[in-house]
């Protein structure tokens, strides 16, 4: 079905999804996705990240706004008139249907008399060859996820929506399905829209990720771009875990040829590279991310030249295998979360240890202390 | 080692109920289906093993028979494609009012199934408004009638078990995954050929079990014959019944009982094996 | 904006049926009801909204319509320690036997409601096997017998209507996550406690469905009465039929069809509302 | 319930589950839970950890053995009669209750009256206070948790048993009431049995851990025991990851005062210190963990004095904010996986980088190489 065009991305213009009870549902939104990429539209449930999904798929029709691809308005195209397939949260395969039949069903309903060999083909891309016979539900979870993908994937859609294609798999497995996934996707060069709200899955995945929160994209980019240098607390809580701590933005300044905004944390003087600045003035909060913070028994040696602090406890410890995660209470009584590699360098630090802390100060970021410090944190 | 023997005899009710309410009544039948024909009230009933009432009951009454399992097969066609379509709107159409609508179309059943068929007998008799409209705009002649008609019969047939057609029907459509329909109209099924392929499969435990519950009661039911059927258009169920009643001729009486039930059970056999729900039984 | 009248069109096969099968035989009904009670065929029925029609009917046939009641409060408390024995047992107890035993349970309905009952009446009978060891053991008097009696009509009922109370009993018994009933255990309740503490309430839905499927349509139910009770005890179902078909007399007939309609539907309502599961309707 | 006894420890004597279709869910299997411990049944589904914990409860009858909790046999009692109580995997709350009855359900059918304070501090003590009177579907998966928690906890028993309790909650919930059952465990001071395939949620809450394979117990410990000396390759594989490079064993050697087992290995002779060493002939499997495996540039300085290998590229590159995963492949041709925490300290490696790798030495173990080398690696 891949047409012969120059550009058929994926263009979505002020789409807005309101229901008819007043919920709106997406904000309008603008989004374009490059054709061949892998772009993930990540937020907890009710962001609105399934319904932007579902307008794409034709299953659900916007309020405003158009759907283009390329230079296609299929804005209030039927869905089964769309050049796009889903692969289905709970996937969805056809109970009554062998494995087979269940591939086949889409080229099957485009009239192609000869499925035989597209599917033999396709079974053998996902391997469930020796499965085509039988019923979806003599399969794993695993298995059933990759018939999904393969019934979606053999009708050639110029756009594959996946909606939590995952979600049903327990963690190891789903490890592995993210490179499969991965792998797929380089190697058929189809542009995927992943929706999820496993921040890692997304960023193992993803050239482009979207960050969504109540119905609004609050910030779009490379997987580093969003961790390292987070615009808002959602998307710093979201995305990984952050230590923000309240300080008082000075000003800008030139630190060795660099511009950098001073702030006053707690009495230190902290310096944040301007690009890594989203407030210029008032109150703002430092962030860092744990594995950032180096943790050692006080008056050792830190292996991180910049910000430094003195007086701080271990509250508590958790060995956890790959990495021992710390709790500290610093001196100005705050709690912060760091993160240390077992690589066996130094052995782990019990509850109760003086330690000294310290970052680099060209991992903080600086951001509006307006917004509320626990945004995106989940609650329960 | 405690329990080991506790299954056996938790199997004991289900045995027993097997034997009392379908082992007994049928060995009975059986052996009136052999009684001497010649028997009365006065001279007793004796098992002969007098096979030939078979045949004889066959040649007396197979027209009758075959009215009976006619009639039932056609209210059974009607009470699925009714009850389809109500079932199917109930289950995906009506939305927060689906509680209200299942209520109305169960509250029919809240009258008994012999004031209702009254009650149509009033609405069809020759002087009520059905007739009187149908011939005003001369769909029926003048001297035509609806009551005593087999017309009258199936309808009443059809009206009273699509109850029993609704409700396995609607238990299995609201069953179907409404994402199954989704993924298919998203592998370019049009909202028809998603029907045909997708929901109608998976429903037809609901149409078999829609199917066995109309036809099994109809293939055996007099009432609506006699209510609302011509006398002339006699059912086996009503030969049966005045055979026990009036004629007291129980030769007759159970080797056409015995012949019905293995009508029914062969018809249900077939249909289920050719329907490949199997494991429904 | 395309699809908004939509699901109001799809309400329409609903409605109508609403319309078609109860609105219109009830409004028949009614009005039947209301007829001059000296109509007859020659000189033509008329309503004349004579509101007397229901004291009248009410007292000459109460008794009956009270036995009628009553009967079937009988049948369907003993379809409910029947059922409910047997549904537990087949849900909990049979394991991999579980859907033979359902094929057994089911099986008895495969003969029409008819048939069963002619066995029934030759089972009963007075020189049927069941009297004559009730004799032998001297639980029944020499002349002592069944068939004719009020228990040989409530047994019929019972026996008739048990399907219709296996059935939701099994499906909410069958739903009772085991789980739960394990928990109940762990927290110190014995198998009885956790019967009466976690089953039983999980499976009211199952009761209430259960009593009503056997209460509503063993109160109408004449055939039980007619073939194994006694012809002194008349209920209010032979009465409707035999004033509508027999004697004519539509105006007594329509009453006491109200009447009937209005004491179940009063009766379902109360017990529905007692048992505290009004979000089944 | 808790009795004035000195020592109240479970103790399981040779306890086995055979069932009747011949099936061996549990080997002869013996284990002490001390009074007062928080102790771990990790395995993989249907390795006999869940048996185990019914057999405990009362649900199941073993074969053979016994069960005790401290002088007292428990083995055939009945499971309502049991100082034992259960929190069930999918919670099992009586749904027709509310919430208030759910948790002084145990009570009341012990005969105790007056249950509305008991219900209320308990209630208090998981933060449900004001949900009394809410059905068990009006809350979230969390809170019917908490609910299932104090129910069971109401009750006082001598041991509390926990089935994947934590299974039906997502990622990030998970980890939250991870350390709040940890917390209440050392509040109440009960022992807590606690069944789960997940190996980290065992090692963030157990004092001792039982992995379980197969109906089998491989090995038992502290988390960090298990996890840095691991005795078989399942254990290895398991819990955490473990790359398994094929070496052929010397023998064994004094080093620098220290036994240690000499093994040559692809061509570079490591040494594995004696008691890390569980094979000491033959054939055996060198084992470490990917966060021990230190990468650098070629040529670059590695901080690991020890094993070192020239010669490896990177082969794929994961960056998951916390850490970057690398696979590897080294000069003999052999993938393995190297964690690199993110701290900034270097920026992420392309795939294609030649690179070289260390280890300390005394971070390694060895197996023996009769066991297969995937066991605990889960298949899909």
């Amino acid at each position: 079905m891949s047409q012969a065009s120059d550009n058929r991305e994926l263009r979505l213009t002020q789409v807005e999804k309101t229901y008819a009870n007043g919920f709106t549902a997406v904000q309008p939104l603008d989004l374009v996705v490059p054709q061949g990429s892998f772009f993930a539209l990540l937020g907890p449930s009710g962001c609105g990240k399934t319904t932007t999904l579902r307008m794409v798929a034709g299953l659900e029709i916007p309020t405003a706004g158009t759907v283009r691809i390329g230079e296609s308005d299929i804005t209030y195209e039927k869905p089964y008139k769309r050049p796009v397939n889903t692969v289905f949260q709970n996937y969805a395969l056809f109970p009554h249907l062998t494995i087979a039949d269940n591939v086949a069903f889409g080229l099957r309903r485009r009239g192609v008399k000869n499925t035989a060999e597209q599917v033999a083909q396709m079974l053998d891309l996902v391997e469930l060859t020796t499965q085509a016979n039988k019923k979806p539900a003599q399969l794993s979870g695993g298995q059933q996820q990759r018939v999904a993908l393969a019934r979606a994937l053999i009708n050639q859609p110029e756009v594959l929506l996946l909606d939590e294609p995952l979600g049903a798999l327990d963690l190891k497995l789903r490890r592995a399905m993210q490179l499969e996934l991965k792998r797929i996707q380089t190697e058929v060069g189809l542009t995927f829209v992943h929706v999820t709200h496993d921040q890692e899955e997304a960023m193992t995945m993803a050239d482009t990720i979207a960050v969504m929160n109540a119905g609004r994209v609050e910030q779009m980019g490379s997987p580093e771009e969003l961790y390292e240098n987070p615009r808002t607390t959602f998307v710093a809580n979201f995305l990984g875990q952050s230590n923000l701590i309240k300080g008082s933005i000075i000003g800008k300044d030139t630190l060795a040829g660099a511009s950098v905004v001073k702030v006053d944390m707690e009495g230190t003087i902290v310096s944040i590279p301007e690009e890594r600045a989203h407030a210029i003035t008032g109150a703002g909060w430092v962030g860092i991310r744990p594995e950032k913070v180096l943790v050692a028994p006080a008056g050792e040696n830190i292996d991180a030249p910049g910000s430094h602090f003195t007086g701080a406890t271990i509250v508590s410890t958790s060995f956890i295998g790959v990495s021992t995660q710390y709790v500290l209470r610093t001196a100005w009584g705050q709690e912060i979360a760091a993160f240390e590699q077992n690589t066996g360098a130094r052995g782990v630090m019990p509850p109760g240890t003086a330690v000294d802390f310290s970052w680099r100060p060209e991992f903080a970021f600086l951001l509006d202390a307006s917004q509320d410090a626990s945004a995106g944190i989940e609650e329960h | 080692m405690r329990s080991r023997m506790l299954p056996y005899w938790l199997l004991l009710p289900a045995a027993l109920w097997l034997f009392l309410f379908f082992l007994i009544p049928f060995l009975s039948l059986v052996a009136t289906s052999l009684y001497d024909p010649d028997g009365s009230v006065l001279t007793g009933y004796h098992v002969t093993w007098h096979f030939a009432n078979f045949p004889d009951a066959i040649k007396a009454y197979g027209p009758h028979l075959w009215r009976s399992v006619w009639w039932a097969l056609i209210a059974t066609a009607l009470c699925l494609v009714f009850g389809y379509i109500l079932a199917y709107t109930i289950a995906f159409k009506t939305g927060r009012w689906k509680n209200l609508v299942l209520v109305m179309v169960v509250a029919p059943f809240f009258t008994s199934f012999l004031i209702r068929t009254d009650a149509w007998k009033l609405i069809l008799g020759d002087h009520g408004w059905v007739v009187h409209a149908l011939q005003s705009v001369h769909l029926l002649s003048q001297d035509g009638r609806i009551l005593a008609t087999p017309v009258a019969a199936i309808a009443g047939l059809t009206y009273n078990y699509l109850p029993f057609a609704i409700l396995p029907l609607y238990t299995s459509i609201e069953k179907v995954d409404r994402r199954l329909i989704e993924a298919a109209g998203d592998l370019y099924a049009s909202p028809f050929r998603a029907f045909l392929n997708v929901t109608l499969p998976l429903t037809m435990p609901g149409v078999v079990g829609a199917s066995l519950l109309t036809f099994i009661p109809a293939v055996g039911d007099y009432i609506n014959a006699q209510l609302l059927g011509s006398t002339n258009d006699r059912v086996i169920g009503a030969d049966i019944q005045s055979l026990f009643t009036t004629t007291q001729d129980y030769a007759a009486a159970g080797a056409l009982s015995v012949t019905l039930l293995v009508v029914v059970l062969a018809a249900t056999l077939i249909y289920v094996r050719k329907a490949g729900t199997e494991e429904l039984l």
